[in-house]
């Protein structure tokens, strides 16, 4: 087979995931970049149920499981505790789903950033807090049914966006990513472990329950995020812009939206306001290109 | 019957003070999940290795010439593969006991 | 007290089964206790829910160990899930399967049962053969074997417990519930 | 109304009930059913609150506190976990006064992660200025939730109602849902002590204070809990008349010609009367004795029910590392100014969710009537070598 | 006399900040904007300490003292306990620390402008955790002594940027102002009253021990910052940004930093360290500016 | 070397003999001098320690358990506020069985707000599963951040060290600093229990554990706090050995012929000296019981000293709102199995920093000596009405 | 001597359940804290009021004539209206007793 | 055990002075002991500061009421603060100020001095008349009445404490215990 990504495997199969579920592809992915010189800091999310009930494991590296808002501080802590007793070259990942990056585990976040910490921090993005059944996030979209904002009540808050929350705070490198463009997103975690200081990627990540659709409409899912334009794929590095993929033409957000079942209540008007909110973001991301390679020039992104 | 990685644990002795795993989820065999199974036809089948990549359960390997095999002892029958296979080779079919 | 437990797998609905079914039992006039086995199992793993009804007060507050009943939502759960533990000697299994209760070759001091949920909940449009919604089906087979609850009722909880299609979902417990014959 | 409803439902129909106003929480298991059947019923209209969808626990009791300073009857709802993110404003609302109602499943602290119950994570608030009601039912746990308001409203303490997770959280049985009506009879809308209208002036709450009287608002606090023993005792009579169910602070079973005695809390007290009652049928005059309360520590009641005892024992789910079980030691505590002092073992069971079976209760049972102590905890169905 | 503020005093004399507290106008200012029917929600921070102890107090407006990280969260809950006993009128403002605002509680001022909570938060800005005695903040800027980032190892982390970090949380109004510029700070507090949803505004505020100086600079050195670009005054509306004040030359930024003890340690190269970092930054804001107004034009701003 | 710092250096300095490698804090009143002092040490190079200036005291207990389990020797320091916004992580450091050491300054808690001691802080850990050292003088402050590494590593438990605010923080005396040589042979480099290093395999720590072996692990915690006891006892006796000073787990003060005993902690531990003093010279047989640790409970310990005394007193500097005094519930429960059981009085002095002078003593000391107790709560120099 | 603003509290029947504030802290005469006192002279002044707007201390009112004047009560002497005056009418002059 | 007060203002450096005392009389064979007055005063707010000392092991760990000396670092304190409160009968009280005792009228049972401390600094560079720094001027008058130090020990801790001008600061200490004839 040809194999468009390192075939090195760090997660076992086993893992009691959902069927379908597109964060264990996510850590899969994000594992085959780092290599096993690896240790990861996870906080209560999916992914501290899927790894596997004591005295199991499914990631072929270690993992420190940590409360839910402290992934950064708890890796931030791991670093500068090997760091005292001379490794450096350990990558520190701290591996979080978007609830708790963007809500309860903000802070601590915010605060590695600040400090510039040497970690990668990777937010895995099922826009819910899956683990505790489908409740709301700051990262849920406008729009969605979740447990906690009911189709008659449906989400009306639109979804924090923690990419320009990190350029906002001078980070580094970050990014966004999404499962269903593996290659990319194994591209951007490689350049992420070779840059010292902190590091965020947010990866948009698949949940059939949680999205209300079938296993095996996990990946489309995604791949249509990324066509409709929901999901941009873009890195700002040192304050660059750079977009990643551009669709030559955005496929309508119902596609996208119909696929799941968590949209379906959604009225043509509403349908309407997402596409409004996905050029909207278009425009203000490609003039964030222009005016930050006429800023810094074309290769600072590079550099 | 506990397989391989089976890690036997009697009483308290047996456990480590802090709760650190001691082996793999490899014990959790989850092909026992699947309702549906998928069937892979080498037939139009390119090796393009997209089924691998997308396979959330690591269950897809490749054969000695270079096709996809389904490892039946973890696939939980997701149907992704077959969902994402460019060239239709891959079909999912019931599960029976 | 007859206690009862539901095979099934995540997603499947059978904890919530567990409580319309206590549900029915309740409004026949008995007390009522129904619970999941509590885990963090996902979409697809295999699952466990018990439900006790008894005439007198219900004071046990913990697990149940010694079922007097065993439903099986799906017959691929016997692979890996050994459903006929600890059933009460004289007690019963009902599987959902098209298979004849001997074909299943279980053995035990303990009746077996079988029908064609799946079969019968399609038939009634509810899911698909790849992910077929089989728990009210079975509801309506546990009321004939187990004889706790009075399929009248029991088709009005389903009714007013569906999220969709109540009718259909009611259906397909009556259809269960005349398919056995115990 | 009766409905077969868990006990997760069985708090938020009582939020309902008790007409919250402000509902402020974070979804963790085994406590999310209880919020999400609240966002249904604020979504339907059926109940009238402004539910904040916080990004912490630590945040809902924030906005509890600055709900309820500001007037509004406050209610959240959490575990474990995030009852212990909570802690700085756990002793905030208290210190504070303010009447915020909080439902705590029982659930085991990590690491190792877990969702299964015991009593760490409530135990360990006992120093916190909560009023702390541990519930055996779900019929319990609904009424619990309208009497902790008025209670809680009457000496200006916040309180806390505790239920066991999955035993209680995700156990279905039949509540009789009260009248709304009639509770609003029984707890009127909350008039607040409080007041952050500017119409009607400008004070600060909260404001620096040294040594010269920090101590007597300290002394005011446990009057205050002094006091919230006696309104309890007499809220729950006047809910006796008005819905026909009460709940005793200590509540005997088979208790007062009892040689032996054990001390019981949430549904352990309610499987141990099976056991009580197998104990009887073998010839042990035994007794169980449920604990509704750990703050304020029902003392008169705890003395009263033990005097005259052969025996005693205290089942404890959970675990004061270091020491021994929490309600063990507050019970020998009360007892030990008590002219006759009887024997009392120190049981350990149930932790991290492990069942305690009518055997289990038995055992410990068997235990206290036929053995003098020989340790302070006896560990019970455990996996020891 | 001739007032170019309101003269109604909202803050009594007698208060126990230090002589010369920059802190103090401005809350001075705020009350001043926003009038007597306004609740405050404050947590631990000098103004804690400042309002006067028990059982005294010096704002004439109902002030609710609530911990440390939880200005917003607590300013939430008093919101909506107004709210659904029908009083829609009340201003509630947090009025809070830098080390307050950008550190501890962060998170909770993040959910509550993701829930677009209807409140104004302000944070007064004195670069440092002054009640406990200056140690640093995430606001501290770089080159700066504090208490805990000693002169042979001064703080070499940037400020974090909280104005762009609200600019990223799409908040529909957010502003910088400076003590020295009372009436544009009373401008803003009033614009910030009439909108609904949440408004954040950071106020630089000089603290004469925390900034080693003598009280009587005070205010010159919060000119001082305005005049050679540390302390750009702008606003951000509904994503567009505007600069309220553009000195016509840069004063040079040794001017600011030599009146205050906690940068005297700084070298000539860290002084042009300082220089570049505000021209990057003003670079970057007149870019905004700029690609703002072109994708939203000119008057979204005033709308 | 003999300097004259106060209690807060002496933290500091202690961390540093102890060759503490990642200190993770968050300034707080009033122990903010901890940290500045650390700051200095580390920029001036005189300790080799990584001073991650986190964002919270949340996050600083988070990063020194990262720290801890990556292999490093971890330290922090807070006080009130700041010790219950990390409560989470507390239950978390001590579950996960990692050695991280903390200086907490007892300080009321807010609100309303207050800089000023007491123990209610502290007390409220009580079942966090931490080791609790509670502090004299400064001398001692320095010496038990030592040992609490050296028995924290050991045994797998978190330690807690805790000191009066002001009373110890702020006041400076002589303090012998020791041989940094000399503490290396006392206290080796620490060897790690967990391994994160990918090198050495792949564990998780922490993993989802359902109820068929977190009791265990409990009952393992529990080994390891009685274990504590012992290696406590051990280790300051062969600091003893070392450096010439010990502290007992409970220490008399005239207390082998005393007929009255009253139990003392922290500051009023020395405080409670010269009042013995003095109500001995006036004719009373007093003598005071100084209690070093409250976890592990030093049971035995309590019981001995305590034995064929004629009455006894409990002095709390701390209140468990609903109950009463934690070292009086503590004590009466640990001595309720006593054959003999003397009268016990509980005191309660000093909340919020009141303070706690020689008379003050002297005068519960008298109340001991002269009556038979009537409440559970003996306010002690409160402005009553 | 306790002034007018002084708020009298002798035992704990006195003080609220919570600490809610019940006086202003006019009761705090700063004028005490101050080394130097600011004189200020009309002579130039122009009555700008730049030295009331950045008086941290409310401690400048108006005269009848519109002229600004320090209230010695609780003026703590920091300078800043002296430093601020775009007139230099006022003058800081060493504090005696 | 003697025990001794200081007056002070918020930033003026009280607390530092006590200790660089209780250092200077350690070093000279006491037992020593000094501590703030534990608040949250601000630059410029009046403050106090102890010292206790002692032959024997100080084992008092509480506030003092009753100090042996009393210590004041600015005269126009004495406006606002009761610096006599409790002083010991037969006990002092030190004034910086350019008066004489007799000046300052004081009245109670015990002994005035006064020494001119803010001029002493300023000559000897420390600080300006807006904010002069005389803590450490002051602590040369304190060792000559209490006579609890050692005025080379003194000088000597003064020195290693000072962050900048430590032969100023101590030669400020210096001449203040010459200019002071108890
Ligand atoms: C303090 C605290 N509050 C709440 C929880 C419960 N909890 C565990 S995981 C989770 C949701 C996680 O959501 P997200 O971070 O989006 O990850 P996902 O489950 O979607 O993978 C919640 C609410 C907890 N463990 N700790
Ligand atoms: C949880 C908690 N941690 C620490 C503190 C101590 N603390 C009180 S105020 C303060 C500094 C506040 O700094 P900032 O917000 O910048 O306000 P400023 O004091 O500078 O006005 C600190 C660290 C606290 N009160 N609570
Ligand atoms: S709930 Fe969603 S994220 Fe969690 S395991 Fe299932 S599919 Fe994956
Ligand atoms: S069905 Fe799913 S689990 Fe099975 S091989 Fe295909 S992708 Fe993998
Ligand atoms: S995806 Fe299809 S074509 Fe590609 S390797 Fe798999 S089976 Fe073959
Ligand atoms: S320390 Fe600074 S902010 Fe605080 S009161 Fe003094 S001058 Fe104001
Ligand atoms: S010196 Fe300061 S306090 Fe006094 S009037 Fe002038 S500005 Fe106000
Ligand atoms: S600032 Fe000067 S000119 Fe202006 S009003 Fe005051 S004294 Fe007059
Ligand atoms: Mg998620
Ligand atoms: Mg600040």
């Amino acid at each position: 087979m040809k194999y468009s990504i390192p075939t090195e495997e760090y997660v076992t199969s086993g893992t009691v995931a959902c069927q379908g579920c597109g964060a264990v592809l996510a850590l899969r992915y994000a594992l085959k970049a780092l290599g096993p010189d690896t240790v990861l800091s996870v906080p209560a999310c999916c992914w501290s149920v899927i790894d596997g009930p004591f005295p199991y494991s499914s990631t072929l590296v270690p993992l420190f499981h940590t409360a839910f808002e402290t992934a950064a501080a708890a890796a931030s802590g791991i670093r500068n505790g090997f760091a005292i007793r001379g490794n450096d070259h350990t990558t520190v990942m701290a591996w979080a789903g978007d609830g708790g990056t963007v809500d309860i585990g903000i802070q601590a976040l915010s605060g590695a950033v600040e400090r510039d910490e040497d970690i990668i921090y990777v937010c895995y993005d099922n826009e819910a807090y899956m683990n505790t059944g489908i409740q709301r996030s700051g990262s849920t979209p406008w729009g969605a049914w979740t447990t906690t904002t009911p189709v008659r009540h449906f989400k009306k808050e639109e979804k924090k966006d923690m990419v320009e929350i990190m350029v906002a705070h001078g980070i580094r490198y970050t990014a966004t990513a999404c499962v269903s463009h593996a290659e990319d997103f194994v591209k951007k975690m490689k350049k992420a472990k070779d840059i010292r200081g902190t590091k965020y990627i947010q990866v948009f990540a698949s949940c059939p329950p949680g999205w209300k659709m079938q296993s095996d409409d996990s990946i489309k899912a995604l791949r249509l995020g990324v066509q409709t334009g929901i999901v941009p794929l873009y890195e700002v590095e040192n304050g660059v812009y750079k977009i990643n993929y551009r669709p030559k033409e955005f496929k309508p957000v119902e596609e996208y939206l119909k696929l799941q079942g968590r949209f379906r209540h959604l009225k043509p008007e509403d349908v309407e306001h997402v596409t409004r909110w996905r050029d909207r973001r278009w425009k203000l991301l490609e003039a964030k290109v222009a005016m930050t390679r006429e800023l810094y020039g074309a290769d600072a992104a590079e550099g | 019957m506990p397989n391989k990685h089976y890690v036997p644990l009697k009483n308290i002795d047996d456990i480590p003070t802090m709760a650190k795993t001691l082996g793999t989820m490899l014990v959790n065999e989850t092909g026992s999940w699947r309702n549906v199974r998928p069937i892979i036809s080498n037939e139009n089948c390119i090796q393009c290795g997209i089924c691998w990549k997308y396979c959330p359960d690591m269950a897809i390997t490749e054969d000695a010439e270079g096709f996809p095999v389904v490892n039946l002892t973890y696939c939980k029958g997701c149907g992704v593969c077959a969902a994402e296979c460019p060239k239709d080779c891959i079909e999912m079919v019931e599960e029976v006991r | 007290m007859i206690e009862i437990r539901f095979h099934g797998r995540g997603g499947q609905g059978a904890a919530s089964g567990c409580t319309v079914f206590a549900d029915a039992a309740f409004r026949g006039g008995k007390r009522v206790q129904a619970f999941p086995m509590f885990g963090v199992e996902r979409r697809g793993a295999p699952v466990a829910s018990f439900v006790r009804i008894s005439d007198a007060d219900i004071r046990a507050r913990h697990n149940i160990y010694t079922p007097d009943h065993v439903i099986v939502l799906s017959e691929t759960l016997m692979d890996t899930v050994d459903c006929t533990d600890g059933i009460k000697p004289g007690g019963t299994i009902t599987v959902n399967t098209a298979k004849s209760p001997e074909e299943l070759g279980l053995k035990g001091d303990f009746k077996v049962y079988t029908v064609d949920a799946t079969r019968i909940s399609i038939e009634h449009g509810l899911g698909s053969i790849t992910s077929p919604i089989v728990n009210t089906a079975m509801l309506g087979a546990a009321a004939k074997v187990t004889g706790q609850a009075d399929i009248e009722l029991l088709m009005q909880c389903i009714r007013e417990a569906a999220p969709s299609k109540p009718e259909q979902n009611a259906a397909a417990a009556k259809d269960t519930f005349d398919a056995i014959t115990p | 109304m009766k409905k077969v409803i868990t006990g997760n439902h069985a708090v938020s129909y009582g939020s309902m009930l008790a007409r919250a106003e402000v509902v402020a929480a974070y979804p963790i298991t085994p406590q999310t059913q209880i919020v999400e059947k609240i966002s249904e019923l604020c979504a339907d209209g059926v109940m009238d609150a402004k539910f904040i969808k916080v990004e912490s626990e630590h945040s809902a009791m924030a906005a509890c506190i600055g709900a309820s300073a500001a007037g509004a009857r406050a209610f959240t709802a959490t575990s474990a976990q995030g009852l212990a993110l909570m802690d700085e404003m756990l002793h905030w609302a208290a210190h504070a006064r303010l009447p915020v109602v909080l439902a705590n499943i029982n659930r085991s602290m990590a690491p190792p992660w877990t969702i299964w119950t015991d009593q760490n994570d409530t135990i360990s608030r006992r120093d916190a200025g909560w009023i702390q009601f541990y519930c055996e039912s779900n019929q319990e746990v609904t009424d619990s939730v309208i009497q902790a308001f008025k209670v809680a409203e009457q000496v200006e303490l916040p309180a806390m109602l505790v239920l066991d997770s999955f035993y209680l959280s995700h156990t279905s049985e039949p509540v009789d849902l009260a009248d709304i009506a009639l509770v609003d009879k029984y707890l009127p809308k909350y008039q607040a002590k409080h007041d952050l209208d500017p119409a009607k002036g400008h004070p600060a709450y909260g404001a620096l204070c040294n040594d010269e009287w920090y101590f007597e608002l300290q002394i005011k606090m446990q009057w205050a809990m002094e006091k919230a023993l006696d309104v309890i005792i007499a809220e729950d009579a006047l809910f006796g008349e008005m819905f026909g169910r009460s709940y005793p602070v200590v509540e005997g079973y088979r208790a007062d010609d009892a040689e032996y005695l054990v001390f019981v809390s949430s549904t352990i007290a309610s499987t141990a009367k099976d056991a009580v009652d197998r104990a009887r049928a073998e010839g042990i005059k035994a007794g169980s004795a449920k604990v509704r309360l750990l703050r304020p520590f029902p003392k008169p009641q705890i003395k009263a029910i033990a005097r005259g005892k052969k025996r005693l024992g205290v089942i404890d789910r959970n675990l004061s590392y270091g020491s021994e079980g929490a309600f063990f030691t507050e019970i020998k505590s009360c007892l030990y100014s008590e002219p006759e002092r009887p024997e009392v073992h120190g049981f350990i069971a149930g932790l991290g969710g492990r069942d305690v079976t009518v055997d289990t209760v038995y055992e410990m049972i068997k235990i206290t009537a036929s053995r003098s102590p020989e340790t302070d905890i006896n560990w019970q169905g455990a996996k020891l070598a």
